[in-house]
């Protein structure tokens, strides 16, 4: 029962609960954050169950490969020309996604207890919270296209009021580029998925409607098989075909129509340049957009400054990876052979936003904004493991989703502390801070160790993978070349760079603050050190026992490695 | 003999629809209708449609143009010259009528009738099969149409009485 | 291939000692970071009984593994792909003694440091840094596998970043720790690079593994290929064994990395000593011996010229340095270089042997030097001076006050300087030996080159003795510099004195070898494996024939090296004697010659590295942000304006022509209506015949 | 037999006299009998030429008739409105449309 309805729970409960919170008398206002707090405690229960009751299994492309999994047919149409549309309600987890589910939840619940001193406008707050929530937790379960864009689409919303509204003194302008960089991305996506659907059909539904089975009746595998023969001879006509905006089936290029805009025997041209590429391509920069990759991130600063701190948290924490998940899901998944074909490229993107991003971070004057160029450096790391395409390379990626996303909502929660005490985040005008608030300090060092990849932290196994994976991709899969990971490793040394040197500049030295509240500096707080202290743990725990995400990962990344490059090679080959 | 009476009875039918046109008395004009309906009645015996001669008598001359004089002496005033009415337009009436009847008559002179073909005669029996076959619909309606008219007509000379009352 | 090798290996009880060993100093981190700032003294004694027990464990392991027993357990760490990642001790001879060293210098530096340290306020900070450096450095020694061995090296640099920044409110240590940390990453990341390369060739990091697949493989024309039939260029061959050197010479202070290390001296004193002269530098040495095997002949080389070129220029730098530990720190720095070059040159038994040494009679100068500081530190206290108690230019004279001291001081500088009976001429002899042999090893292959090395290694003997003959004068001899009254400048604890004298004890030759002129006899190299080299196509004979040639050799090496120590001593005693002009005008001493500049400002590499690389790394930090501001956001931010104003322009479009198309036929149908309604009259019977009419004129038309 | 022309000339010029009333006449009851008089005259053509075509033009002169009566009823109704309005059913009187 819990099994199958695991997922829906989780982004239904936070769904309602924005439903109640929105309408709850004034007399009772407070009880919004009792609710936001309940509801993410409860999924952090629900999360540790899935932690516990999950199987490693692959997944990744096969269809009854997901655990937790849901289906129910969503939308049947009739489009008559067009085919037949169905979507379903499909959520399930495998593992390219189950350690980001866990990761949100616990960044989600972090998040709901640095927001306890919200009191302008609650209602509204946590409500928007709550509807994030739910939409977070939608788009890293949701397995058919156009459930996971609806859920990325939803994110948006409360995303642009809560920083437009509750954020800094830039708020506006920084919450409309968030919202057009985004808005400019889903259009790339919602492109490729408009010429995925008319080129994808769904082989159960199809087999049925072309009588091979009753309705109802269990498909078998030998039924689908027959189908996607026929399919492919050309044999099924326009009108039983069922078109789907199922991800599983996109992947397999035998669900793909033969001679439709994205089939890839016979390759369409568009502007002389194949359309499989293309909508590679398309998809590669909507989410890169996301991640955020050099030359697409300059929301991420801006959005990352005016916001406030626990949006921070949860933009760095979790919609960050909704990019790189985004690119494993679909992006690599369905058109392999554009993956191959552009790993060069990609890694390149990956390497200069590391150096790129490092060398923004080593001149940034504002804490927020160094940690903001910090966060595109390491996620280049995910986008170079990507390209590299090995097992260490991409198990890397995902670990460093997961590492980067508990040390930058730390690092965010961090900057935040200090800024709610004097509302000034200028390194220069801190000196000696490590005086005045000794254990502050010791956090500050502790995340910005972990941030720059020190052994024992999350952050060091994710690099190291990354750059083993980049560097021995040349003798794997020839895809990158090996300089890329040695350039890469150059931003090791960047990033130490510039954490120590705000280390050295704002907690060491004689004590010195050049604000007014300069004395009215007390040390952590209990709830602050309840927020970070979870986080400390979970981080070396990743850091000392990396086999607690590995062993979730390693199947699924296996099969996610090995299905995208026979299949990739297979496509590149079809003329 | 037929073409006699046929003729005849259209002169009938037209002399009074022209007395009608002519007339000054409101009454004598209703009394005039009814002869030109039983004129045009006559013509529909000579097409063999005698279910519809029938209906015309009992329809027309026994319902609407009762009807109509009651709608005449409702809607004069007491006192006033009885039933007295005028023309106005003369000259424009008498040109586009003129204009129109030439017209049809044109095109009737243009069409040749004769290359009708024959494909049956209406029998009566045929009309009442024909109206609960295939017609049933339309029969129906007609029928719905009239109850919805006669309703609509009752509240629609009504209510005002009402409020007349009221007053 | 490798996966059989990979095999988890069960746990022995020596392992199991290890592992308790190397959990102990982490024990002493958490308890002293835990610790309520009130039972600090107590965790701190604490510290100390746990460092007692791992050095007898140590001690223990020792005697087991003495025969040339080793002891290796193993067990998966993760599972990547088909690929497992293992962890797991790993403990020969050289690991032993090494785990012996660290643990018994760090207990020793924990001794000293209660008294050392006893006033300051951040006492518990220090403790549990200690412990957790010692815990680092105990991994290193005893991680079977590259990456393990890595992990572990990063937190000898993190521990040590802590502890340079112990006094964290002075500025100049602040700097000095972020720049200790930088220089060791830029090494990390090289070594970092060395593992990827052995990691892409051999899909292992178990360095057991890697001998055997090492040899396994061949070189192939260009190419270097694995018995798995991976094949890559041989350059990267090399590229590996001077990537791991790199981390090497981030980690041992070697050119062009060395600059952190005198900058450390921020430090408290024992840290220098246990950090910075004892053990986590040496950790470069360490680790090139046990991946020497999987070295070729050009990295070799290379690391051979380095070792040789820092030794000479460290002890260039030493000669005019006034700070009593940046002396001992430039030291370091050039014996540190012997060692490596020891590495290099086919000698990585000589290399540990003078490790050993170096560990014992450099942490008794430091720790001497420490309570030199401390005693001129108490003084100056007590009489309310204010003077820097680290500056030679403000001692002198100090032999009758602090005696002791003086005496180990003495042994020590021996032992460094080579004087026969003293543990620093067995090792060095060793070395000097190695590499004179060597040169003609490889000069009879045609690489005449690589006398250059020999030739650094003996002019930076005579450069030694030159520097501490230096020091030794100026600090114990002659007259008290600072004036102030005779009284309260007196030995420290016996505490202090204790450790100094077991220290002192090490540094003589007879410990280390009943023979003390030959370094043959002595225990150590007896024990120490010849490595057999597994990489392919390394000419071995070359090594081997330098080994015959460093036996042949090395009574005249011997010899020629006390010659060159008496050289150095004279000089120094001319040119620095009490008395001597030097001397007499030192403490004012200011205006220097070029060449005493470029001594004194260690060849100008600080500034040169600012020229070169902070600075351009800085402006390139700015462009970026510059380009960030003014080219990327500038486009963002002229697309946005761009689009707003062609949106203003859609507008007003919009309400010209679209909204003005739409209003102008609204305009135009009441027009239109006005004038039709002055048709309408309400007359029925007037529309029926303009109605009828139309219809004739129609149909007239139309006919 | 009487030719179809003859049935539908009389139609025309019944429908050209009702045509006549329609325009000419002020009372509106009369207007009313002309819209008769012109249906009627419809309907003989349906009838006339049903006997060539089939029962179909009946169909259609029995939907007319019908028709007919519903609209005499409602337009009769609405007269004895308007005259209760404007106590008079002159149509010439009867203009509250032009302002």
């Amino acid at each position: 029962m819990l099994q199958h309805h695991i997922l829906t729970i989780l982004i239904f409960l936070p769904l309602a609960s924005a439903l109640v919170v929105a309408l709850l008398p004034k007399g009772i206002l407070n009880l919004s954050k009792g609710i936001a707090l309940g509801v993410s405690l409860v999924q952090l229960v629900l999360g540790g169950y899935m932690f516990v009751r999950y199987q490693p299994s692959p997944g990744v492309h096969n269809i009854n490969g997901f655990q937790f999994s849901e289906r129910i047919d969503w939308i049947r149409l009739d489009l008559q020309g067009l085919g037949k549309l169905s979507t379903e309600y499909f959520v399930g987890v495998d593992g390219l996604s189950i350690s980001l589910v866990l990761l949100s939840i616990v960044v989600l619940l972090v998040g709901v207890i640095a927001s306890w001193s919200v009191e302008d406008r609650k209602r509204g707050y946590f409500s928007l919270y709550l509807l994030l929530n739910a939409s977070i937790i939608g788009c890293f379960v949701a397995l058919d296209f156009l459930l996971f864009y609806l859920f990325f689409e939803f994110m948006l919303l409360p995303m642009y009021f809560l920083i437009g509204l509750w954020g800094g003194p830039r708020r506006e302008y920084a919450s409309i580029k968030f919202f057009l960089y985004t808005l400019l991305g889903s259009i790339f996506i919602l492109m490729v998925m408009i010429g995925l659907y008319a080129s994808v059909i769904h082989p159960e539904a199809t087999a049925v409607e072309m009588g091979l089975v009753g309705a109802g009746e269990f498909v078998t595998g030998e039924i689908i098989a027959e189908v996607q023969r026929l399919l492919q001879a050309g044999e099924i006509p326009a009108d039983q075909m069922v078109k789907t905006f199922n991800l599983v089936y996109m992947a397999d290029p035998a669900n793909l129509v033969p001679g439709s805009f994205l089939d890839n025997d016979a390759v369409r041209m568009v502007m002389n340049y194949p359309a499989r590429f293309l909508a590679f391509l398309c998809l590669f920069v909507g989410f890169a957009i996301k991640v955020p990759a050099v030359p697409v991130h300059t929301w991420l600063p801006d959005a990352h400054v005016e916001a406030p701190t626990p949006i921070s948290v949860i933009l760095a924490g979790i919609l960050l990876k909704i990019g790189g998940y985004g690119l494993l899901r679909t992006a690599y998944l369905i058109f392999p052979d554009g993956a191959l074909h552009y790993a060069w490229w990609i890694g390149l993107v990956g390497v200069i936003s590391i150096i790129y991003g490092a060398l923004n971070a080593l001149s940034s004057q504002d804490l927020k904004r160094l940690i903001a160029y910090s966060s595109i450096s390491h996620m280049g790391f995910v986008l170079l493991g990507l390209a590299s395409l090995t097992a260490e390379g991409v198990s890397g990626a995902i670990y460093q989703m997961v590492s980067h996303g508990l040390i930058s909502t730390a690092l965010f929660l961090i900057a935040g502390v200090l800024y709610d005490r004097t509302h000034d985040r200028m390194i220069e005008n801190y000196s000696g801070l490590a005086a005045q608030m000794p254990q502050y300090t010791v956090m500050v060092v502790i995340f910005f160790f972990a941030s720059m990849g020190l052994p024992g932290f999350s952050g060091f196994i994710a690099e190291i993978l990354v750059l083993l994976g980049a560097f021995g991709a040349s003798t794997i899969n020839g895809l990158l070349p090996k300089w890329m990971a040695i350039i890469a490793a150059l931003g090791l040394i960047l990033s130490a760079a510039y954490y120590l040197w705000t280390i050295q500049r704002m907690f060491f030295g004689k004590l010195h603050v050049k604000i007014q509240h300069g004395n009215n500096l007390p040390d952590l707080g209990k709830r602050e050190i309840l927020m970070l202290i979870p986080l400390a743990v979970l981080t070396l725990l990743l850091g000392i026992i990396p086999s607690t995400v590995l062993d979730l990962v390693n199947d699924s990344v296996t099969t996610f490695v090995d299905v995208i490059l026979s299949t990739g090679m297979k496509n590149l080959q079809t003329p | 003999m037929t073409e006699i009476l046929f003729y005849s009875f259209a002169f009938i039918a037209i002399i009074s629809a022209f007395f009608i046109l002519f007339t000054n008395n409101v009454l004598h004009a209703a009394l005039a209708l009814i002869i030109t309906f039983l004129g045009v009645t006559a013509l529909y015996v000579f097409a063999h449609a005698e279910f519809l001669a029938v209906t015309q008598i009992m329809i027309y001359v026994g319902g609407i143009v009762v009807l109509i004089i009651f709608g005449v002496m409702l809607t004069n005033k007491a006192g006033t010259s009885h039933y007295k009415t005028g023309s106005t337009h003369r000259f424009m009436g008498a040109v586009v009528a003129i204009g129109a009847m030439s017209m049809l008559i044109y095109g009737i002179l243009k069409i040749n009738f004769k290359a009708i073909e024959r494909v049956g005669q209406g029998g009566i029996e045929e009309l009442g099969v024909g109206l609960m076959t295939g017609y049933v619909l339309p029969f129906e309606l007609a029928a719905i149409l009239l109850l919805v008219a006669l309703i609509g007509a009752a509240v629609i000379a009504g209510q005002d009485l009402k409020n007349t009352e009221n007053k | 291939m490798a996966a059989d090798l990979l095999t988890p290996l069960p746990c022995s009880n020596i392992t199991l000692l290890a592992l308790i060993a190397l959990m102990l100093p982490l024990l002493s981190f958490l308890l002293n970071s835990g610790a309520v700032a009130r039972y600090a003294w107590q965790a701190s004694i604490a510290a100390c009984f746990f460092m007692v027990l791992s050095s007898l464990i140590s001690m223990i392991i020792l005697v087991h593994v003495w025969n040339g027993t080793t002891f290796h357990t193993r067990m998966t760490w993760f599972v990547l792909g088909e690929t497992g990642h293992t962890i797991g001790l790993f403990i020969d001879n050289p690991g032993a003694l090494m785990i012996f060293l660290v643990t018994f210098i760090s207990l020793l530096v924990h001794l000293y440091s209660t008294q050392y340290m006893k006033d300051d306020p951040g006492y518990q900070r220090y403790f549990a840094f200690l412990g957790l450096f010692t815990f680092s450095m105990m991994g290193i020694l005893l991680a079977d596998n590259l990456l393990v061995i890595f992990v572990f090296w990063e937190l000898v640099g993190f521990s040590s970043y802590l502890l340079i920044g112990h006094w964290y409110h002075q500025a100049p240590a602040a700097r000095a720790a972020k720049k200790a940390f930088i220089v060791n990453r830029i090494g990390d990341v090289g070594f970092i690079l060395g593992i990827a390369v052995l990691w892409a060739q051999f899909r292992t990091l178990d360095l057991e593994t890697l001998k055997e697949a090492m040899s396994s493989s061949s070189i192939q024309g260009e190419s270097w290929v694995t018995s798995a039939g991976i094949a890559l260029d041989t350059r990267w061959l090399t590229f590996m064994g001077l990537g791991i050197f790199m981390g090497a010479v981030g980690k041992s202070a070697q050119f062009p990395l060395q600059v952190w290390l005198p900058d450390a001296m921020e430090g408290p004193t024992p840290v220098s000593a246990l950090i910075h002269a004892a053990t986590m530098v040496a950790a470069g040495v360490f680790l090139m011996c046990r991946v020497v095997v999987l070295l070729d002949m050009d990295a070799l080389s290379v690391i051979a010229v380095t070792g040789g070129l820092t030794a000479f220029m460290g002890a260039i730098a030493a000669l005019t340095q006034h700070d009593i530990k940046k002396v001992l720190a430039y030291s370091t720095i050039s014996q540190l270089g012997y060692m490596l070059m020891g590495v290099g040159i086919g000698a990585p038994g000589a290399a540990l042997f003078h490790l050993f040494t170096h560990a014992f009679f450099k942490a008794a100068l430091f720790l001497a030097a420490g309570s030199v500081i401390y005693a001129l530190h108490q003084y100056a206290h007590r009489h309310q001076l204010a003077f820097d108690a680290q500056d030679m230019r403000n001692m002198g004279g100090l032999r009758a006050k602090l005696p002791v001291t003086f005496i180990v001081y003495l042994v020590a500088t021996l032992a460094l300087v080579g004087v026969p009976m003293f543990s620093g001429f067995l090792s060095k002899d060793a070395l000097l030996s190695a590499s004179f042999g060597w040169s003609e090893a490889m000069a009879s292959e045609g690489h005449r080159w690589t006398y250059i090395v020999p030739v650094f290694a003996f002019t930076t003997v005579v450069l030694t003795a030159i520097y501490m003959g230096r020091q030794v004068l100026l600090v114990f001899f002659g007259e008290l510099r600072i004036k102030g009254p005779a009284d309260g400048l007196k030995e420290s604890s016996h505490m202090i004195k204790f450790v100094l004298v077991v220290l002192g004890l090490f540094s003589l030759g007879i410990v280390w070898s009943l023979d003390p002129f030959d370094y043959h006899a002595s225990w150590f190299l007896t024990l120490m494996p010849i490595p057999a080299s597994s990489v392919p196509g390394l000419e071995v004979f070359v090594l081997d024939t330098a080994r015959a040639n460093a036996l042949d050799s090395h009574t005249v090496v011997g010899l020629i090296s006390i010659v060159l120590v008496l050289l150095g001593f004279g000089f120094s005693w001319f040119k620095y004697r009490p008395r001597a002009s030097y001397a007499l005008g030192y403490q004012g001493r200011a205006g220097f010659s070029f060449l005493e500049q470029l001594s004194f400002k260690n060849w100008y590499l600080d500034p040169l590295y600012r020229r070169l690389i902070v600075n351009p790394l800085m402006s390139f930090s700015r462009a970026a942000s510059r380009t960030e501001k003014a080219i990327i956001d500038k486009f963002i931010d002229v697309t946005g304006v761009g689009s707003v104003i062609f949106a203003h322009i859609v507008g007003w479009f919009d309400r010209a022509f679209v909204d003005g198309f739409v209003n102008f036929s609204v305009f135009f149908a009441g027009k239109v209506g006005v004038l039709a309604k002055s048709f309408q009259y309400g007359k029925i019977q007037n529309y029926i015949i303009l109605a009828v009419l139309s219809t004739i004129l129609i149909i007239l038309l139309i006919l | 037999m009487i030719p179809i022309e003859h049935y539908y000339l009389v139609s025309a010029v019944l429908f050209a006299i009702g045509l006549a009333i329609v325009i000419t006449r002020r009372n509106a009851v009369l207007v009313l009998m002309g819209i008769e008089l012109m249906l009627n005259a419809a309907n003989i053509n349906f009838i006339a030429i049903s006997q060539h075509a089939g029962v179909p033009g009946q169909f259609f002169a029995l939907f007319v008739i019908v028709i007919a009566a519903a609209e005499v009823a409602v337009a009769l109704a609405i007269i004895i409105r308007v005259y209760r309005h404007f106590k008079t059913i002159n149509l010439d009187e009867v203009n509250e449309i032009k302002d």
